[in-house]
C-alpha cells in the first residue's frame, strides 16, 4: 500500500472540510500527493460534513473507495455518508469523546481510539476540535509544526492574526496528542527524502478541476465569459471572475443562463472567444441558443459540470448523465462538438482545446466535466501550458486584396467547410449572422439546396477532428479494452494497474473528443482487443447507446461488439468496482448494465 | 459621410405595405446619417419577428438571433467590444414576452448600447396574435377569442423601475422625430430604450388611428418619482424622451488591475 | 390515374391559398378526396404563395411529388416554389395573360394555354382573378354552381354579403370561361356516382393534423393547455382555444415557453389533464422542464409540429430533425414517452393516447408531429373516436381504509413502477412533488439508494407500453421492411402501392411508439423480411442512429441490420423518391444517407 | 381549527441557524390558522432555493419546481383549480433574477394568486452570489469581486409597473406582521406580491442592522401614480401594505360559453 485514505467526519460547523483542506496542503508541503474530497449534508451551513483525503507518494487522482483511517468529531447523520465512507471490519477508527453515540447499525472496526479533541482545544481556549485532529494527524503524517502552521496559515489567511495564532497553537497541541496517544497503524507511505522540512524543491501544485478550466480557457485566449451560478460549476466561473480582469477580459453575471449563453454569443460573434459554465438545468436552458451558435457559426465553449439528474436531482455529486444532453439535445440537425475532461489536471487542457476548437472551427464546443473532476482538490505538478490559441486568425482572408471591396460569402460552402469569418469593425466584411437558414452571402433563404449546403458544411468542418491527437488518451496493451470518459478514467486506470497485479492485462482508453466520433480509431483499438467494456456513470448507458448507433450503418464487417457496465451516481466509481467487472466479464463473458 | 439611403443594405424587406417597421428602418438610416456612424462599427442585433429582420436591411453588421435574446447578444458583444455602436432591437413580443426578463436586467445593468421595440401590440410574424401590449379586449386572435383580458405592458414604466437611464417613445408616422430619438439614444451613455409605435397594417388596421392620437408630450426630466408619476397615469399614446438620467454604465473599469501570472494562485 | 395534382401559383394578394382552400371543398361536397397544401414566400402579406392541391377518387393523405395541371396568376418569384411544384414536359399550364414574362430556366411543358382571368374579374367589376380561376377549375371538375357556391360561402363567412355575392359571380364566370376554353386535359377521376350534385350522403372532413392533434387532445380529456404561438405549431393551440371553454376548460397565453410549460405542469399536478405545443425552437427551451415532469412524476403532453432547423432554420417547412431533441434532449437519466402521429388523420388517435399514457403513466409524452401533417388539409371520413382517456383514476388507492389516514408514500416503488398520486384536496395524500432527487415518501434524499429506486421506478413504468398494440402501424407482407415514421408513412405506403404494380411487395412499419422503443416486434418484423429500409427527413439519420444504438447491447445473434436514407427538408419526400431508394437497394444492395 | 403549529410538516428545514426564512415559515403557519385553512386545500409552490425549500414544511400539499419557475406553475394550477388556496415562493434569485420575466407577467395577468419573495439580497443555496437587490458595492461573492456594480433591483416598483393590485413589503424580524400581510394577500382578489426581507445571518451577515432600519411605513394608496412615486423614492427599507387596488381576475368566466360538439367545425 503506498496510498492512505483518510476520512474525517463532523457535523454542527466542526469544520472537517476545513481540516481537510489543511491536512491536503500539509501534505503537499510535505512533498506528498493527494486528492481532497468534500461532501456536506443538504444544510448550508453547520450542517453535518465530510473530508476525505486520499495521500500517496507518487500521483493520486481519484478515490479508492475505501477508508484507511476514519477520524469522527461527530456521530449524528454520520449515515448520511454511508455511500462515500464505508466502515469495514478493517477500518481504523479515532473518534472524539463528545462525538456521541456509536451508529448502531455499522461493524465495528478493527481498533478503535476515543480521544478528546474537543477537550483539548478548549484547555487551550479554543472551541475547534478540527484542528486538534487536524494537528494529530499531520503529527502522525511526519510534518513538523512548520509544515503544519504554514497550511493553517494558508488557509486562514484571511482571518484576524489572532485567530490563526490561535489555530496553529490548537493543531500544535493535536500533534503533541499524538506523540502521547499514537496512532495504531504506521504511516504505511514512502516518505519523500525532504519528508523532514518543508518541500521547497518540488513545485506542486492544489487545484481543482473547475479551477483548472478556467486556467486552461483563460490561457487559450477566452476573453468573455457570462455567468449564472449553478452547482456545481460555480467555482469555474468564481475562479474566473477573480482573474480575468488581469488578463483584459470581462466576465458578466448574468440574470440566467439563457442570458449567460446569448451573452457569450454575442462577444463571440464580436471575435473575442467566449465561454460560458454551468450544469445539467442550466445547459438544458441553454439548448436553444446553442443551436443558434450552430447555424450561425459563431464560436461559444459551454462547460457543463456534471451532477446527478434528471431535474434538480441531486446537485452535490457526480454522474454523467447529460451525455445525451449534451450530443443530442439540439433541435435540428445541429452537428459540434463534446469533449469531455479525463482528470482533474486535464480539465486544463480540455478547456484549452476546446476554446481552440470553437473558435477554429467556428463552432459550439460542450465540454464535459463532472463534479468530482470540478470539486475535487488534488495535489498535482504544475500542469504544462497546453499551446491552444482561440486566436481568431481566420477573419477575412481576401480582404483588399482586389484593391477594392470583393463581394463577401459569409457562408461560403468550403473544401474544409470553414467560412472566411469577418468581425464587425472589417470594412469589407459586413453581413448579417443568421439563425434562420440562409445562402452562403448571410441571405435568408428556405431553398433545398442552400440547406443541404449550409447543412454539410456545417457537418463537414468538424470532419477532420477526429484526425487530432487529442482524441482520447489509451494506455496500456491488454486483451480487453476499457472504454470510459470523463473522471472514470483515472478511476480505470487504477484499475487497470491493480488488474496487473493480478496478472491481467487491459488497455485504457479515455475518450476526450465525444462528438465527431472518432469511430476509426475505436474501431481499430477494438479490433486490437479480444473484448471491450464501455462503463459510464449513469443509469442508461449513454456512452454505450451512442457507441452503439455507429453500428450497423456501414453494415461491413467490422460490427461493433462491446459489453457495458453502467450505474448512476451519486456514489463515485471505484477501482476496485471496475476490476471486479473486468474480472466477471473474463469469467463470463457477459456483463450487465 | 454617406447619406441616410446609403445605409440601406439593398435586401429587400419582407415587410407588408403600409407596415410601420419601414419607418423604423428609415429612421435609422437617417440617425446614422446624423452621426456620421461608420458602417462597419455599427451592429444591429435582433430577434425573431418581422421587426427583427430590421437589421439584414441596414449596410452595417447584423446579428438575427433566436426570439427575444437579442438583448443579451448586444449585451455580451459590446462589454466585449467597446469600440462598436451597438443597437438592440426588435418586436413588443421578442421584447415584453419572451424576452422580458432581459429587458429588466438590460436597463439595470445599464451596458452602453440602445435598445428599440418596434411595438405594433401584435405578434405580426406568426399571424396575429395578442402581445404583451395588446388592448385587453382584443377579439382579433384566436388563441384569444374574448381578447387577452390582460392589462397591458407598460413598457416605458417597467423601464424606470428597473432603471434605464434613456427612456422615449417614438412613432413610425413620425420618422424624423424617431430619427432625433435615435440620434440622442445613441450619443446616451447607457442604456437607451426607444419603444417605437409601429403600426402593424396587416393584423391591426385599427392602428391607422395613431395618426389622431398620438400625442407629443415635451415631459422630460431626470427625476425618478416625477417620471414615474408621469408614465404611471399616461396613456401610451404619448411620445416623446421623458426620461434622461445618465449613470455610471457596465461594466465599471477598475483602473487598477493588474496584469497577474494566472498560475500563481495554485502554488502551494 | 385515378389522382390528380393541381397548382396554383400566385403572388402580391392574387389568393391562390384562398382559391385553394375553397376548391378543395368543392371537392369534398363532390364526394372526391384529396390535401391541400399551402406554401408562402417569406412575406407576411401580399408576398408570392401557391396552394398545392391534390385530388383522388378514394383516400388522399399527402403529395405525389408531381404536378398534373399549373395554374399561375403570376410569375415572379416563381422560382421560390422549385422545390415544390416541379414543371416538366408533361405538365399542362394555364396561365393568366397578366401572369408576366414564362421563367427562362423553366422547361416548355407540353400544353400552354393563356387565359384572361384578370380581365374576367375585371369585367365583373372585381379585381379577384383567383376566384375566376377557382371557378374555371371547380367547373372543369363538374362541380355544379352550387357547390362552388357553398365552398366560396364557407370560406368567406365572415365577409360582408356583397363581397361574397361578387365573389360567387366572378367564380362563374370562370366556369363559364372553362366551358369556351376548356382545360386541354379531361379530369380522370372516376367521379362518384353523385357528381352530379352535393354529396350530402357522405359525411366527409376538412381538417388539418394540427386541429386534429387538438381534437384528439380535447376528446381525450386534456383542459389545460398553454401556449405560446410558434409556427407552425400555432394552429394546434388556435384551434383548441376557439373550443376548450366550452368543455370547461382553459387555454392560457403565456409570456413564453418556459412559463407554457410549467403552467401545463402545474396544471397537471392539480390533477388536470394538460398539454402545450410547440416547435423545435420552443420545445428545445423547454427541455429543463420536462425534466422535472419526469423527476416530479407530473403528466404532461407535450406536442412538437417539426420544422426545418437547426436554430430559426426554416419555420414553414417540413422536417424530421427534432428527434434527438424529443427522445434525448433532457439532462440526467430521464426516461419519458415519445410518439409519432402518422398521419393527418392520425393527429387525432396519437394525441389521444399521449393524454392517456401521460395520465396513466404520470409521465411526460412528447408528440413529434410535423410541419406537413400539421398544416397540410385533408378530405377525409370522420375520424373515430378514440376512447382514449386521460381521467386520473389513479389517484390514492388506500386512502381512508385504515379508518384513519394512512402514511402516503407518493413516490412508492411499485411492481409496475407506477405510484399512487393524490390530488390537492385530497386530505390524506399530502406531499411536496419534487425535481429534487426524494425517497418513496417524498423527502428529499442524496441516498444512492433512494437514487436507484426511483430511476429505476420511472425507467420501468414505462416498460409495459411496448406492449401496446398501437406501437406501430405494419402494412403488407414483403420480402423488403420499410421502417419510418410521421408524415413519411403515408409517402411510404403509397411507395408500396406503386411497387406492387412493379411486382414488388414490401411491408411498411410506421412507428407510432418511438421512445420506449418496440424493440423486440422491430426485430421480429426484421427478422422476417430480408433487407430493412430505414427513411427520415433529416440530415443525419437521427432515428436510424438510435435504431441501431439497440444493436451491439445484448451480442446476441439477432444484431439490427438495415440500410438507411436520410435526406433533410425543406422538399417533401415523394413516393417516387421511396421508390426510387427501394429499387436501388434491391438492385445493389446498397443504401446510403 | 388547527394552531400555527400543526401546519408544520415535521420535515427539519435545511436552514442555518437564524435564517430569516424560518420567520416565514413561523407567519405562513400563523396565517394559515388565522384563515383556518384546510391543510389540503392549500398547495405552496416554489422554485429552487433555500427559500424555496419551504414548502415541505408545511403541512400541506407542495411543488418543489425548478429554478425561477414557481409562478407559471402557480398560475397553471391555479387556472386549472381554483378551489386551491396557491401560494408561490422562493427567494430574490429565483424570483427576480432567473424567474424576472413570470413576475412581470403574473403582475399584469393577475391570476389569484399570492407570491412571497424571501429577498435576502444574496443567492445563499449556492453559497452566497449577488443577486438582483445586492447592493451594488457588497464585495462578498468570488463572481463579483468589485460587487456587482449594478443597480438594484427594486421588487415592489416594478411589481406596481407591472400591474400588480397588492403589493407589500414584510420582515423576517417581525413575523406577526408579515402573518398579518398574509392573511390579507389571500384573501386580495388577485396577484398579492409580498416582498420579505428575509435576513441570510451566513453570507450576510449585516443584515443584522435591518432590526434598526427597517421602518413601517402606512401608506397604503389604491392610486398607482401615488404608489409609484412613493416606490421611486422608497428606500427599500420600509415595510408595509404599498398598494392594493383589486381589479379583475385571470381567468375572465365567460357565463355564455356553451357546451359545443367539438367535432362540428370539421364537417364540409
Ligand atoms: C422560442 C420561439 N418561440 C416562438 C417563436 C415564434 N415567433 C416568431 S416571431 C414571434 C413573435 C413576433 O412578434 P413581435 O416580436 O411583436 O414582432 P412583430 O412580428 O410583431 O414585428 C413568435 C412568437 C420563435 N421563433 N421562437
Ligand atoms: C436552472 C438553474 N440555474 C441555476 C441553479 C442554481 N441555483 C440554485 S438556488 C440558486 C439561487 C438561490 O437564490 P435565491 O432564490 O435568492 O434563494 P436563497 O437561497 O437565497 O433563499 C441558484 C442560482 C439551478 N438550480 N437551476
Ligand atoms: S404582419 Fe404586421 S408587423 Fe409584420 S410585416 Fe406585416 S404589417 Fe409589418
Ligand atoms: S445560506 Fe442564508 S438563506 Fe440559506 S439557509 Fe443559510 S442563512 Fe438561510
Ligand atoms: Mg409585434
Ligand atoms: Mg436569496
Amino acid at each position: 500500500m503506498n496510498n492512505l485514505t483518510i476520512a474525517m467526519v463532523g457535523s454542527g460547523g466542526t469544520g472537517v472540510v476545513t481540516a481537510g483542506e489543511m491536512l491536503l496542503r500539509a501534505a503537499a508541503k510535505l512533498g506528498l500527493y493527494g486528492v481532497l474530497r468534500k461532501t456536506f449534508g443538504p444544510q448550508i451551513r453547520g450542517g453535518e460534513s465530510a473530508a476525505i483525503v486520499r495521500l500517496g507518494s507518487e500521483i493520486v487522482t481519484n478515490l479508492s473507495g475505501s477508508v484507511d483511517l476514519l477520524l469522527v468529531l461527530d456521530w449524528s447523520n454520520f449515515q448520511r455518508f454511508a455511500d462515500e465512507i464505508p466502515v469495514t471490519e478493517s477500518t481504523i477508527l479515532i473518534e472524539d469523546k463528545a462525538a456521541g453515540k456509536y451508529p448502531a447499525n455499522l461493524p465495528q472496526p478493527q481498533q478503535t481510539l476515543t480521544l478528546d479533541f474537543l477537550g483539548l482545544a478548549k484547555t487551550l481556549g479554543s472551541g475547534h476540535s478540527n484542528l486538534a485532529l487536524l494537528g494529530y494527524v499531520t503529527g502522525w503524517l511526519g510534518c513538523t509544526a512548520e509544515i503544519t502552521e504554514l497550511a493553517i496559515r494558508h488557509r486562514l489567511q484571511k482571518h484576524p492574526q489572532e485567530t490563526i495564532e490561535l489555530a496553529i497553537t490548537v493543531a500544535l497541541g493535536g500533534t503533541q496528542l499524538q506523540l502521547e496517544q499514537p496512532i495504531p497503524l504506521k504511516p504505511v507511505l514512502p516518505l519523500p527524502t525532504h519528508a523532514s522540512g518543508v518541500n521547497n524543491e518540488q513545485n506542486l501544485w492544489v487545484a481543482n478541476g473547475n479551477q483548472l478550466t478556467g486556467l486552461g480557457a483563460l490561457e487559450a485566449g477566452i476573453r468573455f465569459v457570462a455567468a449564472y451560478p449553478i452547482t456545481p460549476a460555480s467555482d469555474v466561473l468564481e475562479w474566473i471572475a477573480g482573474e480575468i480582469e488581469s488578463v483584459g477580459g470581462h466576465l458578466v453575471q448574468a440574470e440566467d443562463e439563457l442570458a449567460a449563453v446569448n451573452m457569450a454569443i454575442g462577444a463571440g460573434f464580436g471575435g473575442v472567444p467566449a465561454m460560458t459554465a454551468t450544469s445539467g438545468p442550466g445547459m438544458a436552458l441553454m439548448s436553444e441558443a446553442m443551436g443558434l451558435a450552430v447555424a450561425s457559426e459563431t464560436p461559444l465553449v459551454v462547460v457543463d459540470v456534471m451532477r446527478g439528474g434528471p431535474s434538480t436531482g441531486i446537485p452535490t455529486k457526480n454522474e454523467q448523465s447529460d451525455f445525451n444532453l449534451a450530443v443530442y439535445g439540439l433541435h435540428g440537425d445541429a452537428p459540434h462538438v463534446v469533449l469531455s475532461s479525463l482528470s482533474i489536471s486535464d480539465c486544463h487542457f480540455t478547456a484549452g482545446w476546446a476554446a481552440e476548437i470553437a473558435s477554429e472551427r467556428q463552432s459550439l464546443v460542450i465540454v464535459l466535466s463532472d463534479q468530482f473532476l470540478g470539486q475535487s482538490s488534488q495535489i498535482m505538478p504544475p500542469t504544462a501550458s497546453t499551446g491552444f490559441s482561440a486566436n481568431t486568425e481566420q477573419a477575412i482572408l481576401a480582404q483588399g486584396e482586389a484593391g477594392e471591396p470583393a463581394p463577401y460569402f459569409r457562408y461560403l460552402d468550403t473544401d474544409s467547410g470553414i467560412s472566411p469569418l469577418a468581425l464587425p469593425g472589417q470594412p469589407d466584411g459586413m453581413f448579417t449572422a443568421d439563425g434562420l437558414e440562409h445562402n452562403a452571402a448571410a441571405i435568408p433563404s428556405p431553398k433545398a439546396a442552400d440547406h443541404q449546403q449550409q447543412l454539410a458544411k456545417r457537418l463537414r468542418k468538424l470532419d477532420s477532428l477526429v484526425e487530432s491527437p487529442h482524441w482520447a488518451e489509451v494506455h496500456g496493451q491488454g486483451s480487453l479494452l476499457l472504454i470510459c470518459w470523463g473522471s472514470l478514467y483515472q478511476v480505470s486506470l487504477e484499475a487497470q494497474t491493480q488488474l496487473r497485479a493480478k496478472g491481467i492485462d487491459i488497455s485504457v482508453m479515455g475518450i476526450r473528443l465525444l462528438s465527431p466520433l472518432p469511430l476509426e480509431k475505436i474501431k481499430q483499438a477494438m479490433g486490437q482487443a479480444r473484448q471491450t467494456l464501455v462503463i459510464e456513470q449513469n443509469q442508461q448507458g449513454q456512452f454505450a447507446h451512442y457507441l452503439g448507433s455507429f453500428d450497423s450503418q456501414g453494415l461491413g464487417p467490422d460490427q461493433l461488439s462491446f459489453h457495458q457496465y453502467c450505474r448512476p451516481g451519486p456514489a463515485l466509481f471505484s477501482p476496485v468496482e471496475i476490476v471486479a467487472q473486468v474480472e466477471k466479464l473474463i469469467d463470463t463473458g457477459m456483463s450487465s448494465c | 459621410m454617406l447619406s441616410a439611403k446609403q445605409y440601406k443594405s439593398g435586401v429587400k424587406p419582407i415587410w407588408c405595405p403600409g407596415c410601420g417597421h419601414f419607418a423604423v428602418l428609415n429612421a435609422i438610416t437617417k440617425a446614422f446619417a446624423a452621426l456620421e456612424q461608420a458602417p462597419e462599427d455599427a451592429v444591429l442585433v435582433s430577434g425573431i419577428g418581422c421587426s427583427s429582420r430590421l437589421p439584414a436591411y441596414i449596410n452595417s453588421y447584423g446579428f438575427h438571433g433566436v426570439h427575444g435574446r437579442a438583448l443579451p447578444v448586444a449585451a455580451g458583444l459590446k462589454v466585449a467590444r467597446p469600440d462598436l455602436n451597438v443597437i438592440a432591437m426588435g418586436g413588443d413580443g421578442d421584447g415584453f414576452s419572451i424576452g422580458g426578463n432581459h429587458f429588466l436586467h438590460a436597463s439595470r445593468r445599464n451596458v452602453d448600447i440602445v435598445y428599440i421595440v418596434m411595438d405594433n401590440e401584435v405578434y405580426g410574424m406568426t399571424k396575429g396574435q395578442a402581445s404583451p401590449t395588446t388592448p385587453a379586449s382584443w377579439e382579433h386572435s384566436k388563441l384569444t377569442p374574448h381578447g387577452p383580458e390582460v392589462r397591458p405592458f407598460q413598457p416605458c414604466a417597467i423601464a424606470l423601475a428597473s432603471g434605464a437611464s434613456f427612456i422615449a417613445r417614438g412613432y413610425s408616422g413620425d420618422p424624423n422625430g424617431l430619427a432625433h430619438m435615435l440620434f440622442e439614444a445613441v450619443q446616451h451613455p447607457g442604456f437607451a430604450f426607444i419603444q417605437v409605435l409601429s403600426q402593424c397594417p396587416t393584423f391591426c388596421p385599427e392602428q391607422k388611428q395613431w395618426k389622431e392620437t398620438v400625442h407629443l408630450e415635451e415631459v422630460c426630466t431626470d427625476d425618478p418619482v416625477k417620471a414615474a408619476a408621469f408614465l404611471h397615469g399616461d396613456d401610451g399614446l404619448s411620445k416623446g424622451i421623458f426620461y434622461r438620467q445618465p449613470r455610471p454604465t457596465w461594466p465599471v473599469e477598475h483602473p487598477d488591475t493588474q496584469p497577474t501570472n494566472l498560475r500563481k494562485s495554485f502554488e502551494i
